[in-house]
């Protein structure tokens, strides 16, 4: 069923009686080309592309729980392409271009929003760090303007300029930046992946591969065994403990980062605003609750919860930032499960198993990923051949010397 | 109008009124009251606006479950959104506002969207509004933003303090209803450390709103006698005011106390402080939520909870309705007219679901007036006290890792699975729905704790009560009604856009919760998730727990964000480090810019100077011709002594430091384990066994503490000790040609000819006629420099005494602009170059790396990648055009080449005008860099709208053989 | 070289503030000199201070005092000697006792030094110290080392209402915010 | 959360630093190409569990003692903390 104001108005005159559901509820088949395990964000959009963009067919998403309910569904909801260094920002400019056309592309509405992003510096070397930055976007055609102090005044009068223990020197702004509803993006992928005949497998849950003679041919399910020609994991906070079933080590560490929404406030923030001297990082959903977060706990986890101190670290951040929110209340807080890579960036490659493919180490920074991440994994799954824009994005960079480590913070993955 | 809702009784202060406004409105009320009994007693019954369709709402229920009565508490800076009337503690002169509405809260132009709410149904914004794809951002989304949101934020820093606080205790008891104030009596006379908190600023839970009797009283009345006892004991800790918002790992609570909201203003004390409590063990005491029934518009002004009824007319002593109707599916409800009838309120009718009665409709555009049955029956009510039954609260069982679990018996879930650990459950919480059997249940659970715990527990018995009769029929959903019947009250969710979120495929509850946004809504589903999961699995067939279960995130209610901060805001943000010098630069025209907590001194201005350029380009002038001064104490300290200390420090640097002399100082090279450089710095030997190394001001913690991995964790057999003095010392740079002249006088009887004291040297000595010091002969600016430390309490007095010394050469202080431009003179690598991605290869130093020993970092240098002959290399830049002030994080292009990543041949890492050159200078790493000096590129920085011509060179642009330094 | 007699400034300004129900006052007459036990050296090392000071090796989480001298536990293979230098005795002194059987570290300009006493101390301590200080778990006597407001800080119980609270130098304004703070916010 | 330190009881782990795995201790000796391959995998890999981790916290607001806490990724339960010099000794770490 097509969406559109016209289903609208019909179905709201005969009482909303008449939609449809978004994606079939199938049972497993017994075999299919490709299985992609991990039914989040960057699942669905893999097999949304790889059916609608490279014309396969026979595919399935298993997902052990329901769709979407990982961190697709638990994040900040935020996207950008402003990276620095050549083995992601133009990765992450393919994302944003993808999430420019990516409604009317699969009929759904994601409510993408770009509304800018705010990089706030507060020192002279911060300050050549997002030139550097922001020069590097302009290679690559994402945009992005220095904005002097007085013009971040202008834009967000509420900021602590006055009293603040690390003055706003200036920011770096790209407008592009902004946020998308983060479920719709699951929904839309998933429903348009299912009508081109995807098997959307809910409460399916992986319980080892089928490796024969170092050559994955299936899964084994807790819905019985699936075979299939490639077996492409997907699972992000998951991937240490999916993987393992393969016999695999990562270069990944599973931490949790927490999210914060406070309760409906009238609309106040532009867009997105970055703290360049705490953890702190907010936006303004559409419903009016500010989404903010900061750093992970710091330690392995695959609880999705998270403790104390961070939440104080960043509730401080946002009233260093913008002291007008202190008595806005914390609705809600939650924890998601990051993949933290050893050098904060992600990887989508082959592994050594012959028909099995990785996908993950996204780190915190997933969700604006996901139509390139989607998008990437499909070509190398149909072609067996990275995308131009993935090319670095492989497990041996670490054996080659050659890490993508935006923040310099090295081989410590809770600390990127 | 003065409270023509006020009835007898209640726990009010009946001889004091108050005046309060709401709406601009003045209204009295009296101490006691909250803000929802002070406006019912007052009748007023419309209060707010729903989020989605702008329906009128009024107050429903008297706890902080509220959905519907929000209002902004408070003006100006200290207005607060979205306050839950309910919970609002009457003050003298208080002031509310309503709010979410366009035009005034009676006529709210916004209500429209009640009459398109067809168009409006769940999920409906998915589906639509993306053609002309444009549109989205300029029309739709503007629009749909402009009515989002419930309350405002005053845009003002907010005027009030919060403070956090930390407790211990062996038992922490949530909720001071019947349960936990038998487990406090219990666990307080076994003699535990007792802390017992309650939202409520009157403890006693449902014991204030029922009319039942304990240990023959009046139950309220007996809670404020074991209150009174409680409050002697020096083991318990009574918090009221205080809501336990989180369980986290290991016993530790978060608990936040308001201090002064019941206050008028809150002096100069903190509004609200947040606890982190530590407890060996929890008794959740939290009591249940009541829930309603869905049936056709039961989301008007006048329709409440039945036990919040009850709560105003009996502790209250208000009249929510001068003509009630009870609908009820339990004895609950018919315990509610029981109660209205003793006050003398008619109750027009009591509609008993389980008898087959049921509400279909009501009336009543701004507040109930009509209520129409099952079987064509109507009623005249201007309130109806709905009862469907109890849901235990829950939440904080799971926190953690808890499931509730689904009981029959009283149709709710109860805490269930694998609770945080230590935690017990009582009471309603537990599902135990009659008085006697919580009471008997917290005194039960407090004793097994004390046991636990090593005390004897309580001799004393359980308090005791008539048990009353709890017997519910589950009825959720009046089916028979045709109208919409509300199920999230707030959002607007209803129980057709639960059918219709089954219908498209949302059935799991988190699909269902994200497509309706049932639950999401400022009470956090307290009042709507138990009746969506009932009609979800009423549409799908199932039972309940096999719909799915409610689980719940902290906070168990909503917390200022301003708490969780503290103090940390504005300057006390983060801790403020000053060098020992601060107050003297401060006398002399300093400017300071922060070095991570430091504040250092940048430039000291003089008068006639007008720009900072003037100010650092005479600093670095002076201190190249003659001699400068510059407190150097942030860099990090670090002395390491014992017998095995330079085996040790060998295995840390790069470099070979085995064999370095005592008496002499080295440059370090410190690596990550994968080749990285990390930190470097110069290493003095003051002894044999002791060696003082310093670290870059931003590492210096980070540094000790690599230090203490390797000394505990990989070569715990080392004798090796370690401890920071980094604060211990104030130490300065004096640096110039002039720098020896001034020494000499500083320095008790010290030859510090260059034979006597090279280059690199270093010595423990006294200055000024005998105070201690060490004396480093090191430099960073590349002139004939040292450094001189004292212990930091002659900080002060040692640069005045330097300054007065110095008068006569001419000894000018510099800050760190002039040091960063001696540094980039000269070729030195700071901050901006050691990034983090940055190996001894790409600035210079790979042969300087010993490929002789096993050191941290030893393994990973020879990957293919970090071996390329394309590498980066740092090299220096000099414009072509010497007008031209350079800028760093410009991208290298050689000239004709397109401007993209696969062309960036390296960038620029920093930029200094160089007053001995008179022009612009930089360093940057450069592909292939060393073997390109002479080459012309172009610095591409479009982000600064910079694009010019740039020659490679050497990264010494001064001095690159480095006499002087040694001269 | 010129004779100009350098004065010690103290960190704090010998800060002195009186509370409602607590006094705040700067200790500038403490002397602290931090001592490594060399491995296997712990017996020599306990021997000689026992010899010297009359001073037993401090356990992990308590502070002993012996005569002038306290010593107060650092970490697992160090403490902190702390003194008020008079006649006899001086950092000079200590250090030259020790030098053969302990790795010594001059510490007095490293820190600034609060005592606060007085009824209200627990209770202004409560906001800023995340330790139990029940006396029955942190006891007269008891140190440790823990974080307040971001900083880390050294806290010793001298009596049941009179602490010792040390942080670094360079940022004892701060701490010394930090602590006043919670002693005008608690007082009654 | 709170670690139960060996020598000083019960402390909020606010007052340490993480670092990870406690595998970490166990670094490949030597250097040159020899190493390299043992070396890369002690750098980058990780066992990554799901149920008992034996890690890496420091001291840092303490004692700055290195510790060795095993503790359930999955529940945060911790069941032992041992000194890491001690752990450091048992796996024949010296010098």
């Amino acid at each position: 069923m097509r969406y559109n104001a016209l289903s609208i108005l019909k179905q709201g005159l005969t009482g909303n009686k008449g939609w449809a559901p978004a994606w079939r509820e199938p049972d497993p088949k017994p075999e299919y080309d490709i299985i992609i395990v991990g039914g989040g964000g960057h699942g669905l959009a893999t097999a949304y592309y790889l059916s609608n963009k490279f014309g396969m067919k026979n595919i399935a998403v298993v997902e052990k729980g329901w769709i979407g309910s990982g961190n697709v569904g638990r994040n900040t909801t935020l996207i950008r392409s402003n990276y620095l260094l050549e083995g992601n920002q133009p990765f992450y400019e393919l994302s944003m271009q993808l999430w420019e056309g990516l409604e009317q592309d699969f009929n759904y509405n994601a409510m993408v929003s770009q509304r800018g992003i705010l990089n706030l510096y507060h020192s002279d070397s911060q300050r050549d760090a997002f030139a550097r930055r922001g020069n590097a976007m302009h290679l690559t055609g994402s945009g992005g303007v220095m904005l002097s102090e007085a013009e971040i005044r202008e834009k967000c009068p509420y900021l602590d300029f006055d009293n603040a223990r690390f003055p706003i020197k200036g920011a770096l702004w790209q407008q592009r930046g902004g946020t998308v509803r983060h479920d719709a993006v699951a929904w839309g992928f998933a429903r348009g992946a299912d009508m081109k005949g995807v098997d959307i497998l809910q409460n399916c849950e992986v319980t080892g591969f089928q490796i024969d003679n170092g050559v994955c041919k299936g899964v084994e399910t807790s819905r019985g065994t699936i075979r299939a020609k490639k077996v492409a994991v997907c699972v992000a906070g998951s991937s240490g403990r999916v993987m393992s079933m393969a016999g695999m080590r990562l270069p990944i560490e599973s931490h949790v980062l927490q999210a914060f929404v406070s309760e409906g406030l009238k609309p106040t923030l532009p867009g997105v605003i970055t703290f360049g001297a705490g953890h702190f990082y907010v936006s303004q959903s559409d419903k009016g609750g500010l989404v903010f977060g900061g750093d992970i706990d710091g330690y392995n986890t695959y609880a999705q919860r998270g403790n104390l101190p961070v939440v104080e670290d960043v509730c401080e951040g946002g009233m260093a930032l913008m002291p007008m929110i202190g008595r806005a209340r914390l609705l809600r807080m939650w924890g998601g499960l990051m993949d933290m890579s050893m050098d904060g960036s992600p990887f989508i490659d082959r592994t050594h198993i012959g028909g099995l493919y990785f996908n993950g180490g996204w780190c915190y920074g997933g969700f604006k990923a996901t139509p390139a991440s989607g998008f990437c994994y499909a070509h190398l799954l149909a072609k067996d051949a990275p995308h131009p824009v993935a090319t670095q994005l492989r497990l041996d960079r670490f054996r080659r010397g050659a890490p993508i480590d935006e923040k310099g913070a090295g081989p410590q993955p809770n600390l990127h | 109008m003065s409270q023509s809702n006020r009835i007898d009784g209640g726990q009010i202060d009946r001889s004091r009124t108050l005046k309060f406004q709401f709406n601009e409105r003045w209204l009295t009320a009296h101490p006691g009251d909250t803000l929802a009994s002070a406006l019912l007693a007052n009748a007023v019954r419309l209060v707010g606006r729903s989020f989605k369709y702008h329906r009128p709402r009024g107050i429903f229920s008297a706890g902080s479950e509220e959905p519907s009565a929000l209002v902004q508490l408070r003006k100006g800076a200290a207005l607060e959104p979205n306050t839950r009337a309910t919970t609002i503690e009457m003050f003298e002169g208080l002031s509310a506002t309503s709010q979410n509405h366009r035009g005034s809260l009676e006529h709210d132009i916004l209500a429209v969207n009640d009459l398109l709410s067809p168009f409006l149904s769940a999920g409906f914004y998915y589906k639509t509004f993306m053609w002309p794809k444009a549109f989205w951002e300029k029309l739709y989304e503007p629009i749909i933003r402009s009515a989002a949101g419930l309350g405002k934020l005053s845009g003002m820093e907010d005027p009030d303090t919060y403070d956090h606080g930390y407790l211990h205790c062996d038992v922490v008891i949530i909720g001071a209803g019947p349960a936990g104030l038998a487990a406090a009596l219990a666990a307080g006379r076994a003699g535990l450390r007792v802390i017992l908190a309650d939202e409520d600023f009157r403890m006693g839970g449902r014991l204030n709103a029922e009319t039942y009797a304990v240990d023959g009283m009046d139950g309220a009345d007996w809670a404020l006698g074991v209150i009174a006892e409680l409050a002697i004991m020096n083991n318990v800790r009574l918090m009221k005011r205080t809501t336990i918002y989180g369980a986290y790992d290991h016993g530790i609570f978060g608990a936040l106390e308001r201090m002064t909201d019941h206050l008028p203003d809150s002096g100069d004390k903190p509004r609200q402080v947040l606890w982190r409590i530590y407890s060996k063990r929890a008794i959740l005491a939290a009591g249940a939520t009541e829930r309603s029934m869905a049936f056709g518009n039961n989301d008007r002004p006048g329709i409440m909870l039945a036990g919040s009824v009850r709560t105003y007319v009996n502790r209250f002593g208000v009249a929510p309705g001068r003509k009630i109707a009870v609908f009820t599916n339990n004895d609950d409800g018919l315990k509610t007219a029981e109660d209205l009838r003793a006050k003398g309120i008619d109750v027009t009718r009591i509609i008993d679901a389980r008898e087959g009665d049921v509400v279909v409709n009501t009336n009543g555009r701004k507040g109930l007036n009509t209520i129409f049955l099952n079987r064509g029956r109507h009623v005249e009510a201007d309130c109806l006290a709905v009862s469907g039954g109890w849901s235990p609260n829950v939440h904080l069982s799971s926190h953690h890792r808890g499931r509730p679990e689904w009981r029959d018996d009283i149709a709710a879930f109860v805490p269930g699975g694998e609770l945080p650990p230590g935690m017990v459950v009582a009471g309603a919480a537990a599902g135990t729905m009659t008085l006697a059997a919580t009471l008997a249940e917290g005194h039960e659970v407090a004793t097994r704790v004390a046991t636990d715990l090593g005390k004897s527990g309580s001799l004393a018995t359980a308090p005791r009560a008539s048990d009353e009769i709890f017997a519910t029929a589950p009825i959720w959903h009046v089916k028979e009604s045709k109208h919409r019947a509300w199920v999230d009250l707030q959002n607007d969710v209803t129980t057709k856009d639960i059918t219709q979120s089954y219908r498209e495929g949302f059935r799991s509850v988190e699909h269902l919760k994200r497509y309706t946004t049932l639950g999401m809504a400022t009470e956090q589903g307290k009042t709507s998730n138990m009746l969506g999961l009932a009609v979800m699995a009423d549409a799908s067939g199932k039972t309940i727990p096999e719909t799915g279960t409610t689980i719940f995130r902290p906070p168990y209610s909503p917390v200022a964000i301003g708490a969780f901060a503290g103090r940390a805001r504005g300057k006390n943000f983060r801790p403020t480090r000053r060098t020992p010098s601060h107050n003297w630069a401060n006398e002399n025209g300093a400017s300071f810019v922060e070095a991570g907590m430091w504040k250092r001194a940048e430039w000291y201005a003089r008068p006639g100077e007008k720009s900072w350029r003037d100010s650092v380009d005479r600093e670095v002038k002076a201190t190249r011709n003659g001699v400068g001064i510059c407190d150097v104490t942030t860099l990090g300290k670090i002395d390491i002594q014992g017998h095995d200390a330079a085996e040790f420090i060998n295995k840390i640097y790069a470099n070979a430091f085995l064999k370095l002399p005592t008496g002499k100082v080295r440059y370090g090279l410190m690596l990550r384990e994968d080749g990285t450089v990390y930190d470097d710095g110069t290493t003095a030997r003051l002894s044999e066994t002791h060696f003082v190394m310093t670290t870059t001001t931003a590492n210096a913690v980070l540094v000790l503490r690599n230090l203490e991995f390797a000394r505990q964790c990989l070569w715990p057999d080392l004798d090796v000790h370690l401890i920071s003095t980094t604060d211990a010392w104030a130490q300065f740079s004096v640096a110039g040609p002039k720098s020896r002249a001034l020494m000499q006088k500083v320095v008790d009887d010290l030859d510090l000819s260059n034979e006597a004291f090279p280059f690199m040297a270093c010595t423990t000595c006294t200055v000024f006629g005998g105070t201690p010091a060490r004396l480093f002969r090191i430099s960073f600016s590349g002139e004939l420099a040292y450094e001189i430390a004292v212990p930091a309490r002659y900080g002060d007095a040692m640069i005045r005494a330097m300054m007065a010394a110095g008068e006569e050469l001419d000894l000018t202080p510099y800050g760190t602009e002039a040091l960063g431009v001696m540094r980039i003179e000269k070729g030195h690598v700071a901050g901006n170059e050691l990034n983090g991605q940055t190996d001894a290869r790409m600035i210079g130093l790979g042969n300087m790396v010993s490929r002789k020993k096993d050191f941290i970092g030893a393994a990973l240098l020879d990957r293919p990648e970090q071996v390329r002959e394309d590498g980066l290399q740092l090299v220096g830049l000099r414009p072509i055009d010497q007008d031209v002030i350079l800028t760093a994080g410009a991208h290298f292009f050689v000239e004709g080449d397109p401007e993209d990543m696969a062309h960036d041949q390296g960038w620029m890492t920093s930029v200094a005008y160089s007053p001995e050159l008179g022009h612009s200078i930089g360093l940057g790493f450069l592909k292939r860099g060393r073997d390109r000096h002479g080459e012309r590129l172009r610095a591409f920085s479009p982000i600064r709208g910079q694009d010019v011509m740039v020659e490679v060179c050497s990264p010494h642009h001064i001095d690159p053989e480095g006499d002087r330094q040694r001269g | 070289m010129a004779d100009i007699p350098l004065t010690a400034a103290p960190a704090l300004g010998d800060v002195n503030l009186t509370f409602a129900s607590c006094v705040l006052t700067e200790r500038t007459d403490i002397a602290l000199i931090s001592v490594a036990t060399p491995h296997a050296g712990y017996e020599a090392l306990a021997a000689k201070i026992k010899d010297v000071w009359g001073l037993s090796m401090p356990g992990a989480s308590a502070s002993l005092n012996a005569g002038a001298m306290r010593a107060i536990p650092l970490a697992a293979d160090q403490m902190m000697l702390a003194f008020t230098p008079d006649g006899g005795l001086s950092e000079t002194s200590v250090q030259a006792e020790l030098t053969d059987v302990a790795y010594t570290t001059m510490q007095t300009d490293a820190w600034a030094i609060i005592e606060l006493s007085g009824a209200g101390a627990t209770a202004a301590l409560e906001r800023i110290c995340p330790l139990d200080l029940d006396p029955q778990t942190f006891p007269n006597g008891a140190a440790a080392r823990t974080m307040m407001e971001h900083l880390g800080a050294l806290i010793i119980r001298l009596e049941a209402d009179r602490f010792l609270l040390m942080s670094a130098r360079s940022s004892a304004q701060s701490f010394l915010h930090a602590v006043e703070t919670s002693c005008r916010w608690t007082a009654p | 959360m709170i670690i139960k330190h060996p020598l000083l009881g019960p402390r909020d782990a606010a007052e340490f630093v993480y670092l990870g795995d406690a595998n970490m201790i166990k670094r490949p000796e030597g250097f040159g190409e020899n190493v390299e391959e043992a070396m890369y995998e002690h750098v980058y890999l990780r066992e990554n569990p799901a149920g008992e981790h034996h890690e890496l916290w420091y001291h840092e607001q303490g004692d700055r003692s290195w510790l060795v806490v095993t503790r359930n990724t999955l529940t945060h339960e911790i069941s032992s903390v041992e000194l890491a010099r001690d752990v450091a000794r048992r796996k024949g770490r010296s010098k």
